[in-house]
């Protein structure tokens, strides 16, 4: 017997700063490879789909395979609309950070497919059980631009009455369900949420997002044995962007297989899913959503992408990788490719594109300024007595001597 | 009115409850098909279906923020830990979502949840069948936290607690479940029967969250209590022969602060006794906000009667138990001054 | 579109009190179908060995198949006595809670193979991170019989100095971990653990148990995350009895799939064992630990069985199953079978085995007579002062001065 | 000597024992090669080795069990917690686990783990990056909870609490890492230059847990603060000019109680602050410590300056952050008997 001498084993990405990035190892299935089972498949039949992927815009961005979706043109400008306007006003609201104007701000750079096309994938009265980084789901069903800014200003007119971190947000009626700080701990609450659905014999599904590096945490595993156990009608989504701040998806087990494979354990389909797409997104959404409604429980859905800019403004993401590895991601970007894909079958064009943009930024601006006109962070904010409300229902001896001691 | 233990009083709210309100359900572990290893929730399944009472996955996390979706959605969910000790790992569900969801949505969401779970020593336990962590909830901005002492606080605080639209942390002493408890661990097992507050009327009604109970009147020291203590500190009052007011908090946040400080004011003098441990436990909170409000009234410390800072020990029940004795004993301290 | 109406599905089992039990629908794979993959095998080429199930043990008692192990017959019997001697123990200490020499009781009844097996298969410096279910690794481990007793009446002598519930044993010299009424919380333990031999270049792996209806906490999947991420030197159990306390395994998601399925969403090899063959359950640890001394990281064992017993001394199964349930079961039991085997072999005699069974009786008469001699719950307990040691390792001034108002 | 900010002095401990113990090792959320998201463990990796120093899985129960198994193979286990607010996912792991294995296995095995997590409030980190959940931690039996104000005590106390065999959490006021603050939050940003206890050797030391420091001695009143309100309460003395004594507990549990009750027994008045929401903060142990020990020598009612009784509310950071003028006003009110 040889001598057993054990070894700790620490997982370190491929490529550090200065490394030339390449993502040749990952070889991707090309689009249209990957089956679509039925709706009403047998989980047990379709154990292969996480270790797919789910393709549909083909490199000429032309729609190809099983997945390709029947979408009305109108349909999809409105997805690269609700897209564009999230890189837009990300751009001009990342800046205003440094401006000084709030405190804190964090992008969906690269990721603008997943909120939009799934917030067009479902009705209006499901609801998304969000991370930090679905905004274009809030553009898709066209959240006012305004309280978004009032928002991230903390100011007077904060629709969260100055409680909440920026971008923190909460829209109930536009499918929105309360952000927070936390990772992960909302899981469950989009697998409740559904399971009440079910209780009432309503017809509503929720949807809940979480991260790639988050799902090592325990809510996500309770979440999905709940969805499974009670078949919750619900779709839980993993954005795998790669990165968890500084540590990339091997610290979250993402080198030993994929996260789509975590539906196994738990009997659940897996769709692995390529998240720069726009047209593939919509279709797994469409087909989990398809399947929750009959009755046939939850999908685990594992959207791959890239997250292309720093983590939030706390971040300089060429600290620990190579700068230029959004430029090497083989799944390019979901904005370009929906573009490419309208271009391609005649709805679109290069001068209808540049109008568009402009006309969002005009609408980011204006709301930027009418934000500002109320005030920026520290100018204004919402009555100091909102500190006291909502504590409770109604505030108890505590809340109110203390507001007095506060003079108000 | 029929005479019901605290277990058919608690049993009786929640079927009330079942009838009265479709939005209500219950879960929790071995809450189903069994009723619980306590068997609060038996036989509603059976009554209410199987969807209104059921099991659920050994995952208390999941527990809570199951219940916490539920409510976003519009229902009323009464959710079991099956011990207290066992709340832990749901403690970030607890704090950082059920207790925050109002605050931090500006009012769109809320989480109208209960949480019951059995409580607190005197039953053998052990380390991890026997703790009482109120303190930790109390110190939670956005939680309740209510501690019956009896069937009849117990049906109508538990009926107050679903219908309330805050997060309620429900503990439920289990030393209490069968019968009073009064500390004096060597006699003969008392039950229910025969005592008034196990009247208990059958249909609807509530006890107010937040009025404390003053169970007897005093002139010359004040004890506060809540929860098995109550019993135990009426055991320590006959003890020492001191004419004590006894205050049953019934609920720790909100908390009675009138009844409290006019007590003190009255009698100058205060005991404050709880099963958990001593060092940060709620006790340091009653005695803090004692002082600073009656604090010319007082005629000598404020004394409080815990458990010892040691985790809860199996073997050394009674010696860690705060008993009639210790409150004697500190009620006669008080009285020197 | 048909109106979708969504229906809250809540599990149950097939059988409640006063049906007739039975199994058949399990289709279980008879002994030797399963393969045996080589030790060394990549996880991605064995995704279908958490379907399968490993068994030895044929019905004739014969072992048969790729997982049959090479055992010398002394180790078998060895195996039997850890065994018997578990069941033995077992009976009269459930007896002594019903006469009040202690506060409380559970059994291993049914499931006796999988600490013993386990503590045979593994080396002297392993440790087991154990449930409250496995009494039979300290059978196998020669654990003295007077400890177990003085702990459960938690008197004088009581090893763990009163502090702990009757069978929350604590072991370090027998590679037994110090147990805690907390499902699931010492799985991650046991993965730090492992870590840590690593970290030290040292050749010790540890084992971790966990119930099945304990595999919803998540604690569990954060344990499977640690495992994967750092290739951690372990073997993660799940005792899969089909029930907890009153909940069949279907309400921690066995009706959708297996557990050892788990391990597919963390990269980790997974087997299936039939639990109540010491032969199998020998054969998979020692392959796993293997494995792990090879680098290759964790493996995760379902050891399917069934509790023949009630949960605890508190519990009262007719309640809640049928109660012939434990005689449906088709794995048998694990005495029985290893008697078989050791017989089919000639290695074993019924009249060798009924002077075992009488041997070790004594042995547990005579270790709680001797308990009794020093005294049963409230008739004799360690020295008050025990309460208050160990809180840390120096008490500070709050034990000093609340040990003085106690008056020691 | 050299001065140091305190991410440079925890920095240091951490290689100080890195170097001088093999069995220490470093592990957290971005704690590896990027060196923490406030940096305290920048370069470590680099210069002891991938497996010192390395980065986990997002998961902080999972965190908190791995340096428990670890500690109980025999390693020293240093875990980062990225923000406290954090912590709550592992809150039964230090509960259950960490704080209890000594205890339940009758000494065979231990947690001697360090866990240090970021701290307070004042960076407008909105709700889950400002908290301060210290009283929750002091009420655990077996674990002690270290809250250092300085770069000198930082770098001492994290050698101490890493040396020592219980499991410790220490809480690092982010407000503190860069300079110290003193609550006047308009003012220009100060940095630990120039600060005598920036002073700090470059080699090995500790300050000993549970030994309190005197930040100013005074006649009059007796402050008892940590961590950031250490700077604050010197602010509030000035402002109010008043002879106030100033304690730095630097170590919650252990607790120096002689400092403490020494000084109040010559001052006899007492204002206890803290960031932490009030209610069932650890102000109130305090509050009960000081009234049980010192109650013939007090002249006034103790007080207490704390975050309101509200979640840590982004916009109103500085209605809610108990400032110096809030502590002020309570040393005036304190003196008027
Ligand atoms: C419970 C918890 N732990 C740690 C953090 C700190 N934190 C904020 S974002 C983040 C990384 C999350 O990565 P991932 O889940 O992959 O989401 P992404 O940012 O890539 O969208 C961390 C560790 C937190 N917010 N909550
Ligand atoms: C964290 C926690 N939650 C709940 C309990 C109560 N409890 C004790 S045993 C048990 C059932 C465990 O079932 P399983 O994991 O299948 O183990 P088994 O008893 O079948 O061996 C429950 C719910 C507990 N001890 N700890
Ligand atoms: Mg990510
Ligand atoms: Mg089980």
């Amino acid at each position: 017997m040889p001598d057993p001498r054990l070894e700790l084993y620490i997982p370190e990405p491929r490529h550090r700063p200065g490394d030339r990035p390449s993502f040749e190892h990952l070889a991707l299935p090309v689009a249209g490879e990957t089956r679509r089972p039925d709706v009403l498949e047998e989980e047990s039949a379709m154990r292969d789909m996480p270790f797919g992927l789910v393709r549909v815009l083909d490199e000429a961005g032309q729609a190809v395979g099983p997945w390709a979706p029947d979408i009305a043109p109108d349909l999809l400008r409105e997805g690269l609309r609700a897209m564009l306007l999230t890189r837009l006003f990300d751009d001009r609201l990342f800046r205003a950070h440094r401006q000084g104007k709030t405190s804190f701000y964090m992008k969906s750079l690269g990721e603008e497919a997943i909120g939009a096309a799934q917030a067009m994938a479902l009705s209006a009265g499901d609801m998304c059980f969000p991370t930090y980084r679905v905004l274009s789901w809030l553009m898709a069903r066209r959240y006012p631009l305004i309280d978004l800014v009032n928002q991230i200003f903390s100011n007077e007119k904060d629709p969260l009455k100055g409680r909440q971190l920026p971008i923190l947000y909460s829209a109930r009626d536009y499918g929105f369900y309360s952000l927070s700080g936390n990772l992960g701990s909302r899981f469950g609450h989009a697998v409740g949420w559904a399971m009440a659905s079910a209780y009432r014999n309503d017809d509503k599904i929720a949807l809940a997002y979480i991260g790639e590096g988050s799902t090592a945490e325990g809510n996500f595993h309770e979440g999905l044995t709940f969805a499974g156990v009670y078949h919750a009608p619900c779709i839980l989504c993993i954005t795998n962007n790669q990165w968890a701040i500084s540590s990339f998806s091997g610290i979250a087990g993402g080198n030993e297989t994929t996260f789509a494979a975590k539906a196994i354990g738990h009997g659940l389909p897996g769709l692995r899913v390529d998240g720069n797409d726009f047209l593939a997104i919509w279709a797994a959404t469409r087909w989990a959503a398809e399947r929750a409604r009959a009755n046939r429980g939850a999908t685990l859905i594992e959207l791959f992408t890239y997250r292309a800019a720093g983590h939030s403004t706390s971040d300089d993401p060429t600290k620990y990788r190579p700068s230029d590895e959004a430029e090497a991601w083989p799944l390019g970007d979901p904005i370009d490719r929906l573009k490419q894909h309208l271009i391609a079958i005649g709805e679109w064009d290069e001068e209808r594109h540049a109008a568009l943009a402009e006309g969002l930024d005009n609408e980011v601006r204006a709301a930027v300024k009418e934000a500002e006109a109320v005030g920026t962070l520290g100018k204004s904010k919402p009555s100091v007595r909102e500190m006291f409300e909502d504590v409770f229902e109604t505030p108890d001896w505590r809340l109110i001597e203390q507001r007095r001691e506060l003079g108000i | 009115m029929t005479v019901m233990n605290m277990i058919q009083a608690l049993n009786s709210a929640l079927d009330v409850m079942l009838e009265r309100d479709p939005d209500t359900l219950i879960f929790g572990e071995d809450a189903g098909y069994f009723g619980g290893v306590f068997r609060v929730t038996d036989g509603l399944q059976k009554k209410h279906g199987l969807k209104r009472c059921f099991d659920t996955p050994i995952a208390e996390g999941g527990i809570i923020a199951t219940a916490i979706g539920m409510g976003a959605y519009g229902l009323r969910p009464i959710a079991e830990i099956q011990f207290v000790d066992y709340i832990l790992p749901a403690f970030d569900q607890l704090v950082s979502e059920a207790a925050r969801l109002r605050y931090r949505s500006g009012g769109e969401f809320h989480a109208p949840i209960t949480v019951r779970a059995p409580y607190g020593g005197g039953i053998f336990g052990g380390q991890t069948h026997s703790q009482s962590p109120e303190a930790i909830f109390a110190h939670v901005t956005g939680l309740k936290t209510v501690i019956p002492s009896n069937p009849h606080d117990a049906k109508g605080l538990l009926i107050a607690s679903i219908e309330d639209n805050d997060p309620v942390i429900f503990l439920e002493p289990k030393r209490l479940y069968n019968g009073p408890f009064d500390g004096r661990h060597g006699e003969k097992l008392k039950t229910w029967a025969g005592d008034p507050l196990a009247e208990v009327p059958e249909g609807y009604y509530t006890v107010p969250l937040g009025k404390a109970s003053v169970v007897r009147e005093g002139a010359d020291v004040t004890i506060l209590a809540y929860g098995t203590m109550v019993h135990v500190a009426r055991a320590g009052i006959e003890d020492s022969g001191i004419d004590a007011e006894l205050i049953d908090l019934r609920s720790i946040v909100p908390l009675d602060i009138e009844t409290i400080t006019a007590s003190v004011a009255k009698t100058g003098r205060c005991v404050i006794v709880h099963e958990a441990s001593r060092f940060g436990g709620f006790g340091g909170e009653l005695s803090a906000l004692v002082q600073e409000r009656c604090f010319w009234a007082l005629k000598s410390p404020i004394e409080r009667v815990a458990g010892w800072d040691t985790p809860y020990p199996h073997a050394f029940e009674w010696d860690y138990f705060p008993g009639p004795g210790r409150i004697a004993a500190a009620l006669a301290r008080v009285m020197e001054n």
